[in-house]
């Protein structure tokens, strides 16, 4: 049965990519649709199968680790896929909806969005050193064609700029797998991690973490590599916007977060760890603060994005030289805030989109008494925003609550200050938007209420980024399920 | 107490005190005005039926309610129902129509809180009426609300609430102390709380901004004249008094001895009796000179207070007395305040027995034989008598005594000379008249029921007074008829000159 | 001035960044290597279906990587075309009038096919394969395009879209096929296994040859774009 | 049992579904709207009813649920809870029906009462919150819903207060999850529990739990407004009367005073708040906002912001009487949590009344208003008089409980205070009743609207006239069963026994 | 030093010279030829340094190869956007802002 919806999981967003190539929008739109019911309803298999009988390893063409490729199929990871399943699948029908059917470019649309999920899902899974490259290198390749979509001249230099950001991050990484091939021999992270456990750190091996961590901290945008995705995610159209803030990003964290959990211990240490969360902190302050100074709407949803990455990579530190408890709840905090930042920001960028449509300018100013129509988009938005503030109910508080505990735990206790001053700033540029919907000037009487479904889609992510805090326990629960072969490479 | 006079009870304050309702419900001017001097029947009822003693506990109410009437609380309560009654009637005739039901909305919360705090027993109910009874009095005094009035209201409601204040922490200490909201339990714990002084002091204060103590009277002489005349009547003849029953129902009396609160009190009572006598016969309008004469004789009693603080075996005879003044007084006071409302009848044979009527009360005060006043003062000499006290300024209050006499007097006279000048003829509502014969008659009668054997101090029959007795009561009386008569002369000669 | 010392300072970081790796590599390069890799492959050589190890590892051991790959390439074909203008592809600007490369032309576009077939059959056992002769096909393509010779299969319809997809799509039946078979996705028959290789490489080789042609062909000089949500124009 | 451990879900969900509700309704279905916010008001005050009837009587309600690693979500209704939501079961019913009637032509009424019932379920969950944690869960939904409401007219004033109202709330919000998440780090989830857990704790301890005391005072003190966090709370009297009363009297300083009750009582418990000193300085602090407040009320001349200094100095009341070490005193500052509520949004009510009615908004604009508007002056007369602490209303019983409960633990200074603030607050209050009752009307009025027969809209007169009524009855009638003072009693009685 | 470690370190060079390339050009083909002389140096090291001790290993050929499809693709495309954003904004870096205003700030 897993074998099954393995080979689903895999295949099908490739195949729906190929399907929708040889179509226009709108019947890719109908096929898409029916993919995106198929793929949701695998991961959901995937996710209750592991949820039941725990993980597994998944060697690809019956060749297992080192000489194949496998994949790691864990609570993490499926807890991941459905993410995905789940934000892409908003995506997906938003963008149905949203984008104009008219414009012939826009049929590859869909072929770039099913790339993208393949690419996403193979990164989730993915196990092998040069898998995981080729899996970024399909993500980006892809998100930069979705910028690039029939743009104008400053999207095409936004997608340029991502391009160069994400090949050079991309290099980066190579050159550490490179050194890590040099080095041990095989491109099996598990595999490295077994040998590590048991023998002396070999020398060099701390350049080639560097380097991967360091190309992917680039592709994730981490400060002061940040500046390449604010252009990027403002002008895509927001469907894009949302599945590139909400999940390729997190693509390229992860596997920098599973390289530090699993490699981080013998081979870093604990100056890259507290720099590493220096960084994540002045991205937190930084990115906040530019947030609150955009006049675009889409743009300050973009640097909020820079700010809540910030938060992630808080894992680096409180993850090192760690007792066994706080570890797992920085742990834990990270995937929630992966979790309710991806289903939160991809409902703002949806959001963001909807009240563009509806008010014709993608001005912060143009909101001005947006409130007295009832958008619900404006609501989505809004509970987006109370995650993203991390205020409780949310997915995003409890992310917060457990990082607090974690740097309270470990004593180190000034990430407390940047989480809570992260929270503030945060606050401060919501309630801008807030506060401009709320203004009542007399100019206002033109106002497009958006088709329903679109309203609703960013709605139920809202909702499930709110709700999400609310039934953390379960969602961490399936996460920490032990393997079934536990050290299986 | 018995189911009736429980119930009498419960409508003797809460007639008054839903009264005002009616006005908001609208019902007519004419209803409203009619039913002002009926509003204390119930309580008059009650005082003339129920027998003292009675209690009636009114679990639910505040902290655990308990009113009932005792032998003082009677007295008081008495006076209270008469005058309000008297003042009532008068106000009939008195009313203008201009603001008439925000001056009965007042008028009956005032007599529901004047007569609440006679019967409550129980500290919160006490304290709860006495509030009552001073904010909505605040609505009297700006009754007319011409400038003065406004500005005596401000003073009256400034000096009200600090007092209230004073009057609240007081009675919070001495609750705790007591650990029990009775008011009865609470003179024996201020006498044995470390704290005596503070309370006592609290409680002076507070009651005596009500009370008209020196220092703490200013209100009064700006309060009592702006207001209309049958509010000033019970201002200065009922509500005054609230203060004194405040002192005498929470003062430590006869348990134990203070002489220097005993001193202080002597001392202001001496200072109000007479500086209060010298203020007041400079001022030109009646009432005003009224209000005065209210200070001084509140000094007098405040004087009786002082020397029951500080003498524990007298003080048993001296709080009878206490009582006793302050019906007289407060009979004569409202009669006499009414007479200011007065219109002068034509007929010169009318207007003889008008002045006659109007002067008796006033007599009556300065200690007239066969008046009530005659009654009292004599009382009051006994029971302070220097040989039977045992107080260091014992044998000053004689002469403080005669003074004040000389004083009252004086007041008096001040009254009718200034009320020679300022009464116009013409005719009196029949209610208006009604009320103020009513008034002075009870003032006048009052003495032929006056529980007047009180401890045995005044020799029977009162209506045969002995000799010596009625030279005492005669004589500074002469003394202030001569003074006025020279000061009269010599005001004449100047002017002529 | 602050151009230069910015330039200087990310020379020397540069230069910095060199030597830390040459450090790390020559320190790795002393290290003794944990695991042998190429002694494995050897030994499953057998099971592979091909001979080449390089061809083995390619789209046997590894193939996951390259149907991404494969992915990759398609992406970059498609978002190449999503910018070509649909209209002209015989753009005079675009055509060399040179008579030289006319001429070379005729000998040579046989030639290159010829060379393709062969790198794509050698690629069972020796250096080769579908990607080297997709280039070579590729680059017959462009000389073509070059020589203005009309290639209508290259507009972007549907027939190039097929084109762009066959290899890829080829593939991926062949993955799934092998998962419906039972095992793992991927996982070929060993007794079909050299079939499915040529077969897999002989239709890569022509999307390849696609791909690439096409984003050549396809000029950016399309006029139409999409406004930017809620911008001014 | 099953039924009961929903209860307090029930409790939360009727109000929390009717902001739903309303959201999706449109602007125009007014019948629909009132009926749905009526209707679940009504359902909720039955609810907290038979909740409180069930307290009384020892039922236990409670809901719990793992929401993360270490965490539980706890909903329980004990005393104290049901103090909390039955004023705020209560005076949400009043106010809804005041909404009504004051918003009556107002643009964004959906999104008004939305938000209005979204902020009561936030009070709600506060008051039924069994821990820490879930109460900063409503807490922190409480300054969301309010925003709002806040910023409802959307004027320049408005939005201006709404930032400083969220600068201030949110950083103590900030402030008080620190606190949490500490105390939570330190010694692992603790629920609310009658007599706290701290009774015997860890002398090393001592340090840390002293600084999160404080922390969690500071987080909650901006709520309640304690000096030096009231900057908020003045500007936000901008919002619509209806909002300023809930804000007052219900929902966010009473959050912020009730979270200090929780913290004192049932999470240090009140003798080891005691042992660790903490209580002095608190009810130090307390009495000089008391002071304070009432000493800045005096120079306003916008009724509302008179009215909201007030509250400043009223509610810390509430932490002063908590902060007498014994039985007593407890009750005077429990009670007084509904006692200020009911007064304040009497006080509030009128205030709107005067300023929907007859467009008055300055207190020298006031003169003569009894005699054009009685009932409401009446009402404002008694809410007024509640607040200077005049017998027998309210405020009476507080100030009276509260001085018994001074002196009971020896703390005599506080009636100075008791006195020195009734003082400041008859200097403020009673002008304005003299204005209201004793003098000549100034010709017309500002703004004057015309109701039918009453005052002003039966809407806006029925509810301070009902508050005002509760003002005299829980006064007088403050030893009856159920009365605020008996149950503080009661409250008090169970965390004193424990 | 055998001839792959030579490989390697040559590869690092490459790796610099690129990565200084990138960094400091600004037209952006040439920026793009800097990525591909990283990219070039990066496979360096990638084929080298493993063969320097195993001698030849055909996994790192491979995927070396994977990697040169990869580089193309990303090549190519970046050469698409650079056309087409050539001959929509008529400018060849990205320091200077585009003729479509882009407004806000970065």
């Amino acid at each position: 049965m897993t074998l099954w919806l393995m080979a689903g999981l895999l295949f099908t967003p490739l195949a729906w990519a190929v399907l929708t190539l040889l179509t226009d929008f709108s019947r890719g739109r109908l096929v898409s649709w029916a993919g995106i019911l198929v793929q949701v309803l695998v991961s959901l298999g995937l996710w209750l199968a592991v949820a039941r009988d725990g993980g597994f390893y998944y060697g690809l063409g019956g060749w297992d680790a080192p000489l194949g490729i496998e994949l790691r199929v864990d609570g993490l990871a499926v807890t991941f896929v459905l993410l995905t399943a789940v934000v892409a699948g908003a995506c997906g029908l938003h963008a149905g909806a949203y984008i104009d059917p008219d414009k012939p470019w826009h049929r590859y649309f869909w072929p770039l969005f099913w790339f993208l999920w393949s690419g996403l899902n193979a990164v989730w899974l993915g196990g092998d050193l040069f898998n995981l490259y080729v899996g970024l290198e399909l993500i980006s390749l892809s998100a930069v064609g979705l910028v690039a979509l029939g743009g104008q001249a400053g999207a095409l230099r936004a997608s340029l700029r991502y391009l160069l950001a994400a090949l050079l991050g991309s290099l980066a990484y190579l050159l550490g797998v490179a050194l890590i091939y040099g080095q041990f021999g095989t491109l099996s992270i598990a595999g490295v991690a077994t040998w590590l456990s048991d023998h002396p750190v070999p020398s060099g091996s701390g350049m080639a973490l560097a380097l991967m961590i360091a190309g992917l901290a680039l592709k994730t945008a981490l400060f002061p590599l940040h500046r390449w995705l604010p252009p990027a995610h403002g002008i895509a159209k927001s469907p894009v916007s949302a599945l590139l803030s909400a999940l390729v990003v997190k693509a390229s964290f992860y596997i920098a977060a599973r390289l530090w959990l699993e490699l981080g211990q013998p081979i870093g240490s604990l100056a890259a760890a507290q720099l590493i969360g220096l960084l994540g902190s002045a991205a937190v302050v930084w990115g906040s603060w530019l947030a609150c100074r955009q006049q675009r709407l889409k743009q300050v949803v973009a640097y909020s994005s820079v700010a809540q990455i910030g938060y992630l990579f808080l894992l680096f530190p409180l993850t090192f030289s760690v007792s066994e408890t706080v570890s797992l709840q920085a742990q834990q905090g990270m995937t929630l805030q992966v979790i309710s930042h991806a289903l939160a920001k991809a409902a703002m960028f949806l959001a963001a989109g909807n009240l563009i449509l509806s008010v014709g300018s993608n001005r912060v100013d143009a909101l001005a008494g947006v409130s007295r129509f009832l958008p619900f988009s404006l609501f989505s938005f809004g509970l987006a925003g109370v995650s993203l503030m991390s205020l409780p109910p949310s997915g995003g508080f409890a992310a917060k609550w457990l990082l607090l505990q974690a740097s309270l735990g470990s004593g180190q206790w000034w990430w407390v200050l940047v989480l809570l001053a992260g929270g503030l700033l945060s606050a401060a540029y919501i309630f801008r938007i807030y506060r401009a919907s709320f203004l009542e000037s007399s100019g206002t009487d033109q106002f497009f209420h958006p088709s329903r479904s679109l309203e609703v889609i960013p709605l139920i992510l809202a909702m499930l980024a709110l709700g999400l805090g609310l039934a953390s326990d379960q969602v961490l629960t399936v996460m920490a399920l032990p393997f079934e072969g536990e050290g299986a490479p | 107490m018995m189911a009736f006079e429980s119930f009498l009870l419960l409508l003797a304050v809460c007639v008054p005190l839903l009264y005002p309702i009616m006005a908001l419900a609208g019902g007519s001017d004419k209803v409203m005005r009619h039913a002002l001097p009926l509003l204390p029947i119930p309580a008059l009822i009650f005082v003339l039926v129920a027998q003292p003693g009675g209690q009636l506990e009114l679990p639910w109410l505040l902290n655990g309610g308990l009113w009932g009437m005792d032998e003082l609380r009677r007295l008081f309560l008495l006076l209270t129902a008469v005058l309000w009654t008297v003042a009532g009637v008068f106000a009939v005739g008195y009313l203008k129509v201009h603001h008439l039901r925000r001056f009965c909305v007042f008028w009956g919360l005032t007599l529901a809180g004047n007569l609440g705090l006679t019967v409550a027993v129980d500290i919160a109910s006490f304290y709860s009426f006495f509030a009552l009874m001073t904010f909505a009095g605040y609505g009297l005094v700006v009754h007319e609300g011409t400038e003065e009035a406004n500005r005596a209201g401000r003073v009256y409601l400034a000096m009200a609430v600090v007092g209230e204040m004073a009057i609240l922490a007081g009675l919070l200490l001495a609750s705790a102390a007591a650990d029990s909201q009775m008011l009865s339990d609470i003179p024996a714990a201020i006498a044995e709380s470390p704290q005596r002084d503070l309370m006592i002091a609290l409680l002076i204060v507070g009651f005596g901004v009500k009370a008209g103590l020196p220092l703490l009277h200013f209100w009064l002489p700006m309060a009592h004249p702006v207001a209309p005349t049958p509010a000033s009547a019970v201002l200065s003849g009922a509500m005054i008094k609230a203060g004194l029953l405040g002192w005498l129902v929470t003062l430590p009396f006869g348990d134990i001895s203070l002489p220097v609160w005993g001193t202080l009190m002597v001392v202001a009572g001496a200072v109000a009796s007479l500086g209060a006598a010298a203020l007041g016969v400079c001022q030109q309008r009646p009432k005003t000179v009224l209000a005065y004469s209210s200070i001084s004789q509140m000094g007098l009693m405040v004087l009786m207070v002082g020397a029951a603080l500080a003498d524990p075996q007298r003080a048993p005879v001296l709080l009878p007395v206490i009582a006793l003044y302050t019906l007289h007084h407060g009979l004569a006071k409202g009669s006499l305040f009414l007479s200011a409302g007065l219109l002068l009848p034509s007929a010169r044979m009318h207007r003889a027995l008008m002045w006659l009527l109007v002067a008796l009360p006033g007599l009556s005060l300065a200690g007239l034989p066969f008046t009530s006043g005659a009654l009292a003062k004599l009382a009051m000499k006994e029971a302070l008598a220097e040989d039977k006290l045992e107080f260091a300024l014992a044998g000053y209050l004689s002469p403080l005594m005669t003074a004040g006499a000389v004083a009252t007097l004086l007041l008096v006279l001040r009254y009718l000379w200034t009320l020679t000048a300022k009464l116009e003829t013409g005719r009196n509502p029949p209610m208006l008249l009604a009320g103020w014969l009513a008034a002075s008659s009870m003032s006048l009668l009052a003495f032929w029921w006056m529980p007047w054997n009180v401890e045995g101090l005044v020799k029977a029959p009162v209506w045969l007074p002995a000799l010596y007795q009625v030279w005492a009561l005669i004589w500074p009386m002469l003394v202030a008829v001569g003074i006025a008569g020279l000061t009269v002369r010599v005001t004449r000669s100047v002017k002529q000159r | 001035m602050i151009q230069a010392l910015r330039i200087s300072a990310i020379a020397i970081a540069c230069l910095m960044f060199v030597a830390g790796l040459a450090a790390s590599i020559w320190a790795i390069a002393g290290n003794p290597l944990p695991e042998s890799l190429p002694q494995l492959l050897s030994e499953n050589m057998s099971r592979s279906g091909v001979e080449h190890p390089v061809t083995a590892v390619l789209l046997n051991f590894r193939s996951y990587d390259t149907l991404l790959e494969i992915g990759v390439l398609v992406i970059a074909g498609i978002a190449g075309i999503s910018m070509a203008k649909t209209t002209s592809l015989e753009d005079p600007e675009l055509r060399t009038s040179d008579s030289l490369l006319y001429a070379l032309q005729r000998w040579f576009v046989p030639l290159m096919l010829v060379l393709a077939g062969y790198l794509l059959w050698a690629g069972a056992d020796r250096p080769g394969g579908a990607f080297q002769a997709g280039a070579v096909l590729a680059a017959t393509g462009v000389l073509m395009r070059l020589g203005g010779i009309p290639m209508e299969f290259i507009r972007p319809g549907l027939l190039l879209r097929l084109g762009l997809a066959l290899g890829f799509t080829v593939f991926l039946l062949v993955a799934l096929a092998s998962a419906i078979g039972g095992d793992a996705f991927l996982a070929y028959p060993p007794a079909m296994a050299k079939t499915l290789i040529v077969v897999i490489e002989s239709v890569l080789t022509l999307s390849i040859a696609m791909v690439l042609l096409a984003l050549f062909v396809s000029a950016p000089v399309n006029d139409a774009e999409d406004p930017e949500e809620g911008g001014s124009s | 049992m099953t039924l009961n451990m929903w209860m307090p879900l029930f409790a939360l969900m009727t109000s929390l579904m009717a902001s739903l509700v309303i959201f999706v309704l449109p602007e125009q279905g007014y019948r629909l709207r009132t009926a749905v916010n009526l209707g679940a008001a009504l359902v909720k005050l039955g609810i907290v009813a038979v909740m409180v009837w069930g307290v009384f009587h020892g039922v236990d309600y409670g809901l719990s649920f793992t929401m993360l690693p270490g965490v539980e979500f706890v909903l329980k209704a004990d005393a104290l809870s049901m103090m909390f939501a039955g004023l705020s079961a209560v005076l949400w019913f009043l106010t809804t029906i005041y909404a009504v009637g004051y918003l009556e032509d107002s643009p964004n009424r959906s999104r008004f009462f939305g938000f209005f019932s979204l902020c009561v379920a936030s009070t709600m969950g506060i008051a039924l919150a069994g821990n820490l944690f879930t109460f900063f869960l409503f807490y922190e939904m409480l300054t969301l819903a309010t925003y709002p409401l806040v910023v409802h007219r959307g004027t320049e004033q408005a939005l201006r207060a709404g930032r400083a109202y969220v600068i201030y709330t949110l950083t103590g919000g900030a402030v008080l999850l620190l606190a949490i998440a500490w105390l939570q780090g330190l010694v692992g989830d603790l629920p609310f529990r009658e007599g706290g857990h701290f009774g015997d704790a860890d002398p090393a301890l001592h340090g840390s739990l002293i600084l999160i005391f404080v922390l969690l005072i500071a987080g909650l003190g901006v709520k309640a407004a304690i000096f030096p966090l009231h900057g908020w709370l003045p500007q936000a009297m901008v919002a619509p009367a209806p909002v300023s009363a809930l804000l007052h009297a219900v929902a966010v300083v009473k959050a912020g005073a009730f979270g200090i009750v929780r913290v004192v009582y049932d999470i240090y418990g009140i003798e080891a708040s005691a042992m660790l000193g903490l209580l002095e300085p608190l009810a130090w602090l307390a009495a000089f906002t008391i002071l304070y407040g009432s000493a800045r009320a005096l120079s306003q001349v916008d009724l509302k912001r008179r009215l909201a200094f007030s509250t400043v100095s009223q509610v810390s009341y509430i932490i002063l009487g908590i902060c007498l070490f014994g039985p007593v005193g407890a009750t005077g500052g429990l009670v007084h949590l509904l006692h200020q509520g009911i007064m304040k949004i009497t006080l509030f009510f009128c205030a709107g009344n005067y300023a929907e009615t007859l467009g008055i908004h300055r207190i020298d604009e006031m003169d003569g208003a009894g005699r054009r508007m009685p009932g409401t002056s009446l009402a404002f007369t008694v809410g007024a008089f509640g607040m200077i602490g005049a017998p027998p209303l309210a405020g009476f019983i507080t100030k009276w409980t509260m001085g018994t409960g001074a002196l009971a633990s020896n703390m005599d200074w506080v009636i100075g205070v008791l006195v020195l603030s009734s003082l400041l607050n008859a200097a403020y209050f009673l002008p304005i009743l003299h204005r209201l009752w004793f003098r000549e009307p100034r010709g017309s009025w500002p703004h004057e609207r015309q109701w039918g027969r009453l005052e002003t809209s039966a809407w806006l007169f029925w509810p301070p006239m009902l508050t005002a009524a509760m003002t005299v009855l829980v006064g007088v009638l403050a030893s009856l069963p159920f009365s605020p003072l008996s149950w503080a009693e009661l409250v008090v009685l169970r965390a004193y026994s424990s | 030093m055998t001839a792959p470690l030579l490989y390697a370190l040559a590869g690092a060079l490459l790796c610099g010279l690129g990565l200084f390339g990138l960094l400091c050009l600004s037209h952006l083909l040439r920026k793009l030829l800097a990525f591909n002389v990283m990219g070039s140096g990066v496979f360096l090291v990638m084929v080298g340094l493993p063969q320097h001790q195993g001698g030849p290993d055909p996994v790192p050929q491979a995927l070396v190869l994977t990697g040169i499809v990869v580089a193309i693709a990303a090549t190519a495309l970046a050469v698409v956007l650079i056309r087409r954003y050539y001959h929509l904004s008529g400018l060849t870096t990205l320091d200077a802002e585009p003729t479509s205003r882009e407004g806000g700030q970065e």
